[in-house]
């Protein structure tokens, strides 16, 4: 294969990019209003953060340190995540399988969360630098539980493509993968009670305290798509059939999207309003305990 | 062209010797001695890449005479020119690093001669060459012995500091340790062969793995435990993370980058040739195999474990080393564990280990000039009193940056072709042998690992502010011959990690060349990385670099152009301390605050081997304890005084 | 101990230092000693009888006693008895022996003393500044007379606080003045190893007004209420209970029983809205929005409720020297009754809930931990104390207004940490809820307001303590000449309490830190309070009609 | 086990928060009058006004300047930009010419401008003293300079034309 | 041209605020907490309460400016990036309130800042405060204004009084 031939691809997993980048703030505005009508009240409509967004693109751009890492953090951050997007399954079809696999996919969202760590420890405020160790930390325990669950997958399928993923039988193993997935996925998307790094009444916005307009706006923007990417995730991956019974790649794609709704509605959106945001070390012991439980249906998925 | 082949290996080893003798005449210039060696080493760079090209042209391994010698064989296959490749290439930048950075120390410490420094780096280049490609196991055994002694003087360069002498010391005990099981083995062999000769020992081991199995596996278990001892797998490699921080950076550089490299490559050397090729079965090559991939994956977490819980950068990088390592033996092992059965996977787990030695060569090479840079302009390597040196060194800083992402495996750079291929070689391991699951959940965790230790070093040192005005301020960019090995390996990282076929391309030659008896079945063309499974037929791991750089690069452009779309100006502000005006030094977060709650329990995962005779020796350890006490008795003291403690303290 | 065996046991201890004792009723005990045995006697009331200090005032009485009055104010809890241990300090000589190494609760108000009187505190450990701005001018006082209310040292806007050594390794982790869960200015510096509190600073005021030179400069006895009112937003009614209360009983003015009652529901409505509001701060604090917009939401129609009675929201100015000036009618008892039968209703829920959640007593519990011990010796008041097993609550020990005829029911909770605070706040508010029926029930009809006829005469003293949400709010007036105090002092519950926080973190985890803090219910306005009263001067200035309408700071 | 307990808990959490429903008041698109009683911005009839300063007086956060333009005209200016609302103006008032009206919305770009009550008192020969307030109890009584406060005059009670002549003759001695 | 637009159109709907004690009794930081409660809900307008004021659009500022707090709140100020709103909540942070001349009390907040919206009240009910806001977002119109007033049986206009000088007797 010449590299000319992955044109087509290129096309496609930048049309991804494209959707999830529009798409994601839309959930963001979902879960707000959720979140609003379990605290009573009627809360902001519900393209609040295209408006915020919008409006930190006009607000000044303010700089404590002149690093390359804060002036192209962000960029590089969203950059990372919507590649990651582009090249992850979407309405049940993988056009970019023999591009990047899973290890690629994790490596790409792991770019993204050490541009945020590497951001929060450029500016030298103890907020954003604390942020930053408490990123990292998640992630170590979080990544493990994400990359576990799917690698069970991998493991069923005996391949780390997407494609072959999708393909995975559906036994214990993979159930036991599904829940600690969803279990964890309020980790993925750090949102309360996981919103360690970013932490409001703690940190005031850890990595994100000493951001402002534009920068902070793609910030903000990763987050989002880093939402809905991981909540897609799940769909795709876990509940692949509710794709397959939908004939048309369009309408699936449609879909696609309405589960995430859905999925992060119920799941996210609840859990992030009866929960009050946890100690670092509690929420370790809550991502290894559920990284033990996939490394036990790994081992037993290897087994099989 | 056997006589082109001994030209090339006349001005290899000539050119050393050369620069050894002038090094040792000329040593009273140092700037000039040091050019004096790096043009040598140069020229014994271009004899070991036309030497290289000579091998690739042939279909046979290429054999000739050590020149000067006439009865010292070399044996040159597609898999030890590759090291020869990597001790040169990466020899020659650490002796154009050196030029300008052993002056400057050696004004500062007169007591660390220039004598002490470039002829034995010569020696210890040359015998580094002359290990990989010696067929008798006798001569091979004087190279090793010169290589590991050279090793030790420059290791022992600044012997004046305890710590220094220490580290040298504990360097001597183990490596005797290891070297005596490597004389041993080769002594048993020598006396059932009758012969030093590699092709010997390898037709009595096929006997003697028939005959007298237990004895064949003595003497490969000893041969493993010399191996390992150099490799520096925990426990026995328990030298290095003391070793390489007290050798002047360059001189750490190259034992990181390839001394410990060499050894993986016997350690492929003696398994392929000696246990696979020799005819061991493959119960007892998978129990092998997987005895050391378990110390491979051991040595991942606990050299992972403690490199994120270090302050120090270099030793912080030895750790690392520690780690990567651990990822070349497991690749290894798994390897070895499948040459039989499934020679596809052995191949795979083989290409990645050998990635792994070449990318870990280039990026560990790369961070520990770095740090040698940082504590050239500052004079310290410990990360708390570090920082912001970004604004000060940028070159230095975007290497390091480069290096370090390089060192954390993430895509587009050399380090992440290694971890690509190991996932993709453990999975598939996986199905077979369910031990392999396990491991690829050291990989997973390893891979973190490695990504929250590049960023402390990355981190500490080179962003932030910084916390100790004394070291950092005075910080200035290198000399551009200290800067010149920076780039080119970080470009070498970049290069590696877009276009993974330099790397995978000498690796699958090498696989080639030492499993003649499996057959290749990696796919690699361009920049793509592809790997089909024959049973099923379809893919079951795909990359392709350039597309996912060409993806990155167009998204990339998108948002930022999106994040310029309303052309906002920008203002340079004090950073935010909720309202105070604090000094930076006292915000800034040091590096032995990072990653709580985690530091406290991975600093207590790597049990370091404490000699008791040297610790009286070193003050460093002495310190470490007493800082130690007080971290325990910190907690109980605060809250005794903290009946009153915000009045108490005073002014 | 009654009036009698203290000053029986002080003399014992002190001998002929103790120049005179004066028991006024049951309830008071005025004592003058010696200053050069005023450690002595300290440490004998506090450490031998038990007693709890209160705090340290100081006054100027240079002009007619050529002296500087050092008065320690100590509480016996369970007799109903408040000690009051006056010292003269010559002017020329200003200085008296510090008690804090004996009380280490008694640091602030002595520092407080040097800072705003001159008065030395010999042999204090750590003597730096506490109240005024870190630009104030050293050697000006602005307590003593001879500081004119009218002055202002211009303001440099520069100078910074001087902070504790910070220990090797350590960052400084500055919570405040401007951090999101502090709605008010104070700055804790938090020296955070990793993420482990290993030690901290405070440095607060930022909030100092100068009310106590207010109260005894420029303000008469009846426009106090409504600044000592403005001393806190959230308990302000307790203030200037607590102060009229004061006046009143130097004066020995008598306030009708109807009065008492009208102050007790205002009290009571006060610490309801308190504690709801607090459970919410406090949900927010830990990231649990939810809990926050549900408890104010349940706390707004209680706000509605004390608009109705009182013209405001929260500042009910209902407190008068003598009385009250709003009576609660008849026909509101319906509407109060109704919206405490709400509160009552979702409250019990909430009660329910919150110990089987385990995030949230994994969050509260086990932090912000303080000990018995540390408490008595920090001289913590309220839920911090009660939270600790100490039983103190001004309500049932030294009944004030109403509450002698009620029925109080202590919450004591034996935890020790942040989650038994929480627990014994969430048991207050149907106990508040409580009091407030009984006194709708036995409200008797009369008169809102005594009379006042007589002029206060200077020179007497009258001391209140009210059971504030956040605990003992505590006032002592020294009436003074041209109708207004010549000294007044308050302290504020959260003075005591705030001095454990250094206590309670260390050792901590960053995450803890705002909600350890937030578990005092912490009230920084009430604790950098300070106005002061000052003659007006009465000159005659000329100034355009322009000038006029834009003049607003003198 | 734990989990599931815990799942449940916090479901019944979800589900008590729904029960209340939306309760968003529709302010500012519509209208909220403050409860009975409420205390908004005072506004002084000046008809009605006398002059007398009392109100002045007892301001807590003395924002009402008494300004005598010349011997006729007293301006009482109200600074309400400081205004606490205490309504003691209102009270002490012996008039009633001031009434705490249930103005709240009060925003402003300009409170120098806007937020200004000046109100200028015709002075007849009486009232121009001012005498006519007597503190209602012996602690409000007036003991400041700052008001003009000529000899009082015990015919003046029986001429004030505000019709304070009981109060003034109970208070007075 | 974007950047105005954006400001001009989409500001005012995503109104994030950042909140500044200057030295307030804490009245009306509680009702600037009420505002986002159920029953106001300022989310509604898009409005929410940041952790750090590089995220903000608007300072809220409430209390009298303290000496100490002067130059805490100007660093506030500074850090929030452009374009920026300013509220005063409050009698205090408007005129100074009760304070107005205490020897540790600078003034109103417009002393050491400008402020660009006021809101009186001590403290203002939360309606007021959210008027205040959606005035100053063009959702609704300021109401107050001054009152001039002059008794009847004067012959004076106010338009007529004279900018002399008059002799004010000191009050505070």
């Amino acid at each position: 294969m010449t590299l000319q031939s992955y044109l087509p691809t290129i096309g496609i997993a930048l049309g991804q990019m494209l959707l999830v980048l529009l798409v994601a703030p839309l959930l963001e505005g979902m879960i707000r209003k959720l979140r609003a009508v379990i605290q009573s009240r009627k809360g902001p409509p519900i393209w609040q953060p295209y408006l915020d967004l919008m409006k930190l693109l006009a607000k000044e751009d303010l700089r404590v340190c002149a690093s390359p890492i804060v002036t192209w953090g962000p960029p590089v951050m969203l950059a990372a995540i919507l590649v990651a997007a582009g090249i992850m399954p979407m309405g049940g079809a993988v056009p970019a399988s023999e591009v990047a696999d899973l290890v690629v996919f994790i490596g790409l969202l792991a770019l993204a969360n050490l541009t945020l760590a590497g951001m929060g420890f450029s500016t030298g405020s103890a907020f954003s630098s604390l942020g930053a160790s408490r990123e990292v930390m998640i992630m170590l325990a979080a990544e493990p539980v994400l990359f576990i669950s799917l690698l069970v997958l991998a493991m069923q399928s005996g391949s780390l493509t997407f494609a072959g993923m999708l393909e995975a039988p559906f036994n214990i193993a993979a159930v036991a993968a599904a829940i600690t997935y969803l279990l964890a996925l309020q980790m993925y998307v750090a949102k309360v009670p996981f919103d360690i790094t970013e932490a409001e009444t703690e940190l005031i916005g850890g990595p994100l305290s000493e951001l402002s307009g534009p920068r902070l706006a793609l910030t903000h923007w990763a987050i989002f798509a880093k939402q809905f990417i991981y909540s897609s995730l799940f769909i795709q991956l876990f509940l692949p059939w509710t794709m397959t019974v939908i004939p048309w790649l369009g309408l699936a794609i449609v879909a696609n999207v309405v589960l995430v709704l859905v999925l992060d509605l119920l799941v996210v959106g609840v859990a992030m309003s009866v929960n009050p945001r946890l100690r670092l070390d509690q929420a370790l012991r809550y991502g290894m305990t559920l990284a033990g439980i996939a490394a036990v249906a790994l081992i037993y998925s290897a087994a099989l | 062209m056997d006589v082109t082949a001994q030209q090339s290996a006349q001005l290899l080893f000539g050119a050393l010797a050369a620069g050894t003798i002038l090094g040792a005449l000329l040593s009273r210039w140092p700037r000039l001695c040091g050019a004096i060696c790096a043009l040598s080493v140069a020229a014994a760079t271009a004899g070991a890449g036309w030497l290289g090209a000579i091998v690739y042209g042939s279909a046979m391994p290429v054999d000739l005479t050590l020149p000067g010698t006439v009865f010292v064989g070399l044996h040159l296959t597609k898999l030890n020119i590759v090291f020869v490749w990597l001790v040169l290439g990466l020899g020659l930048l650490a002796t154009i690093y050196s030029v300008r950075y052993i002056e400057h120390a050696a004004e500062h410490a007169p007591a660390a001669p220039v004598l002490r420094y470039y002829p034995v780096l010569m020696i210890l280049l040359g015998s580094m060459a002359a290990v990989v490609c010696l067929p008798d196991l006798l001569h091979f055994f004087i190279a090793w012995s010169i290589m590991s002694l050279s090793g030790l003087a420059l290791i022992l360069h600044e012997y004046h500091k305890p710590e220094v002498l220490a580290a040298g010391i504990k360097f001597a005990i183990f490596t005797l340790v290891g070297n005596a099981a490597i004389f041993i083995a080769i002594m048993l062999l020598r006396n059932a062969s009758g012969s030093f000769s590699f092709a010997a020992a390898q037709s009595t081991m096929a006997q003697m793995l028939v005959a007298q199995p237990w004895l064949a596996h003595t003497i490969f278990g000893l041969f493993a435990l010399g191996f390992l001892t150099k490799l520096g797998i925990y426990p026995m490699g328990d030298w290095l993370p003391d070793a390489h921080p007290a050798a002047p950076s360059p001189v750490s550089a190259l034992l990181s980058g390839v001394m410990i490299k060499l050894a993986a490559y016997d350690v492929a050397h003696m398994s392929f040739e000696l246990m696979a090729g020799g005819g061991a079965g493959s119960g007892s090559l998978m129990a092998w195999g997987m005895v050391l991939a378990t110390m491979g994956a051991l040595s991942v977490l606990l050299g992972g474990s403690a490199a994120a819980a270090n302050n120090d950068t270099k030793r912080l990088l030895a750790y690392s080393s520690v780690s990567q390592s651990g990822y070349i033996l497991m690749c290894l092992g798994v390897s070895i564990g499948f040459a039989l059965v499934d020679p596809r996977l052995a191949a795979l787990a083989f290409v990645a280990a050998i990635v792994f030695v070449i990318a870990d060569g280039v990026h560990k090479s790369l961070l520990f000039l770095t740090a040698g840079s940082i504590l050239h302009t500052t004079g310290t390597r410990d990360l708390v009193q570090l920082g912001g040196l970004g604004q000060r060194m940028p070159s230095t800083t975007l290497a390091a940056i480069v290096g370090g992402l390089s060192l954390g495996g993430i895509p587009l750079t050399a380090g992440f072709v290694g971890k690509w291929l190991l996932f993709q070689a453990t999975l598939q391991g996986a199905a077979q042998q369910p031990l392999l699951a396990v491991y690829l959940l050291v990989v997973v965790i390893g891979a973190i690992l490695s990504m929250a230790y590049a960023l402390k070093y990355v981190g500490a040192a080179y962003l932030g502010a910084p916390a100790s005005p004394r070291c950092c301020e005075a910080a200035e960019e290198v000399p551009a011959s200290m800067r010149l090995p920076q780039v080119a390996l970080a470009l070498g990282a970049v290069l590696g990690g877009l276009w993974p076929l330099v790397l995978v391309g000498p690796a699958l030659s090498a696989w080639e060349a030492i499993a003649p008896f499996a057959p290749p079945v990696t796919g690699v063309g361009g920049g793509m990385l592809l790997i089909g499974d024959p049973q099923i037929g379809t893919l079951v791991g795909g990359f392709v670099p350039p597309v996912i750089f060409a993806l990155i690069v167009l998204s990339g452009l998108l948002v930022w152009g999106l994040s310029r779309i309303a052309g906002v100006p920008t203002r340079v502000v004090p950073s935010w301390q909720s309202g105070l005006d604090l000094p930076l030094a006292h915000t800034r977060l040091p590096a032995s605050g990072w990653y709580w709650p985690f530091t406290p329990v991975l600093r207590s995962v790597y049990r370091e081997i404490r000699l008791p005779f040297l610790s009286r020796l070193s003050e460093a350890p002495a310190e470490q304890e007493a800082a130690e006490a007080t971290e325990a008795e910190r907690p109980a003291v605060q809250r005794a005084a903290s009946a009153f403690s915000l009045i108490d303290g005073g002014e | 101990m009654t009036a009698e065996q203290v000053t029986q046991g002080l003399r014992e201890r002190i001998g002929d230092a103790l120049l005179e004792s004066e028991p006024r009723g049951d309830r008071r005990v005025y004592m003058t000693i010696d200053p050069a045995e005023v450690v002595a006697a300290a440490d004998e009331l506090f450490n031998k009888m038990g007693g709890r200090y209160v705090i340290t005032a100081a006054t100027d009485r240079r002009e007619k006693h050529g002296s500087f009055l050092v008065t320690h104010f100590f509480s016996f809890d369970d007799d109903d008895l408040y000690v009051i241990l006056h010292a003269n300090v010559p002017e020329d000589d200003p200085r008296i022996a510090s008690i804090t190494p004996t009380i280490p609760g008694a640091g602030w108000a002595e520092r407080e003393m040097q800072d705003l009187l001159g008065v030395e505190a010999v042999g204090h450990p750590d003597p730096r500044r506490l109240v005024l701005p870190d630009d104030w001018p050293t050697g000006v006082f602005p307590l003593r007379t001879d500081f004119s209310s009218q002055d202002k040292p211009e303001a440099s806007m520069e100078g910074a606080p001087q902070m504790t050594a910070i220990p090797e390794g350590a960052v400084v982790v500055p919570i405040g003045p401007y951090f999101p869960t502090q709605h008010e200015p104070e700055s804790f510096a938090v020296f955070v190893d990793g993420e482990v509190v290993v030690g901290s600073d405070y440095r607060g005021f930022y909030n100092h007004r100068g009310i106590e030179k207010l109260g005894s400069s420029d303000l008469t006895y009846n426009q106090i209420p409504f600044i000592a009112e403005r001393i806190c937003g959230i308990c302000g009614f307790v203030h200037s209970c607590a102060y009229c209360m004061a006046v009143e009983e130097a004066a020995g003015i008598e306030v009708p029983r109807r009065a008492d009652y009208i102050r007790t529901i205002f009290l009571e409505l006060e610490r309801l809205h308190s504690h709801m509001l607090w459970t919410g701060v406090a949900g927010h604090i830990i990231g649990y929005d939810t809990l926050f917009m549900q408890t104010w939401r349940m706390r707004e129609p209680l706000m509605w409720l004390a608009e109705q009675l009182s013209g405001n929201r929260k500042t009910y100015g209902m407190n008068i020297v003598g009385g009250v000036r709003r009576d609660v009618d008849k026909k509101d008892f319906p509407k109060i009754e109704k919206v405490l039968a709400d509160i009552e209703r979702e409250w019990t829920a909430l009660q329910e809930a919150v110990p089987g959640d385990r995030t949230l007593t994994a969050r509260l519990g086990n932090v912000g931990v303080i000990t018995p011990e540390e408490v008595r010796e920090l001289c913590s008041l309220g839920p911090v104390a009660r939270g600790s097993g100490d039983t103190v609550d001004i309500r049932v020990d030294h009944p004030y207004a109403a509450y002698d005829e009620l029925e109080v029911s202590k919450c004591v909770e034996d935890g020790c940490d942040t989650l038994a605070r929480t627990f014994v706040r969430l048991r207050e508010t149907p106990v508040a809820i409580s009091i407030i029926r009984q006194c709708l029930e036995q409200m008797p009809e009369g008169e809102i307001r005594a009379e006042i006829t007589e002029e206060i005469p200077p020179g007497l003293q009258g001391i209140a303590a009210v059971e504030a949400p956040r605990g003992e709010s505590f006032h002592w007036v020294l009436t003074g000449e041209e109708n207004r105090p010549e000294r007044w002092r308050v302290r504020a519950p959260t003075y005591s309490n705030l001095q454990a926080v250094s206590t309670m973190i260390n050792g901590d985890v960053l995450a803890d830190v705002p909600i350890d803090i937030g578990s005092l219910d912490p009230c920084y306005s009430c604790t950098d309070r300070m106005t002061v009263i000052d003659r007006r001067s009465g000159q005659m200035r000329v100034m355009t009609r322009e000038e006029m309408r834009n003049s607003r700071n003198r | 086990m734990g989990v599931l307990k815990t799942l449940w808990s916090k479901l019944k959490q979800a589900i008590l928060a729904l029960k209340p429903g939306r309760v968003t008041l529709g302010y500012p698109f519509t209208p909220r009058e403050p409860e009975e009683g409420f205390r908004g911005l005072p506004r002084v009839d000046v008809n009605r006004c006398i002059g007398c300063g009392g109100c002045a007086e007892v301001c807590p956060a003395r924002c009402i300047r008494v300004v005598d333009t010349d011997q006729t005209t007293r301006v009482l200016c109200f600074l309400h930009e400081r205004c606490t609302f205490c309504g003691r103006c209102a009270e002490v008032c012996p008039v009633n010419a001031i009434e705490m009206t249930k103005e709240f919305e009060l925003s402003t770009d300009d409170p120098h401008e806007d937020l200004v009550g000046e109100y200028h008192i015709w002075m007849g020969p009486c009232e121009r003293c001012g005498r006519c307030f007597e503190a209602p109890s012996a602690l409000d009584r007036l003991k400041r300079t700052g008001m003009r406060c000529d000899e009082i005059d015990a015919k003046c009670a029986i001429a004030c034309p505000a019709g304070v002549e009981a109060d003034s003759e109970e208070t007075k001695s | 041209m974007i950047r105005d637009w954006l400001i001009k159109k989409i500001l005012p709907r995503a109104l994030w605020i950042y909140h500044v004690n200057c030295g307030a009794c804490n009245g009306c930081d509680i009702e600037v907490l009420d505002t986002l409660t159920p029953y106001y809900d300022a989310e509604r307008f898009g409005i929410r309460l940041v952790g750090s004021p590089r995220h903000a659009d608007a300072l809220v500022l409430c209390g009298p400016m303290t000496r100490q707090t002067a130059p805490a709140v100007r660093r506030a100020y500074e850090a929030v990036p452009d374009p920026k709103v300013v509220f005063a909540i409050g009698s205090c942070a408007t005129g100074g309130g009760m304070w107005h001349d205490t020897y540790n009390v600078l003034g109103g907040a417009d002393q050491v800042l400008p402020v660009d919206f006021y809101v009186p009240g001590c403290p203002p009910r939360p309606e007021a405060i959210l008027h205040g806001v959606a005035t100053a977002l063009g959702l609704t119109t300021k109401e107050v204004k001054a009152m001039r007033a002059i008794q009847e049986g004067s012959d004076v206009e106010i338009e007529d009084l004279p900018e002399e000088q008059w002799l004010v007797q000191e009050q505070d």
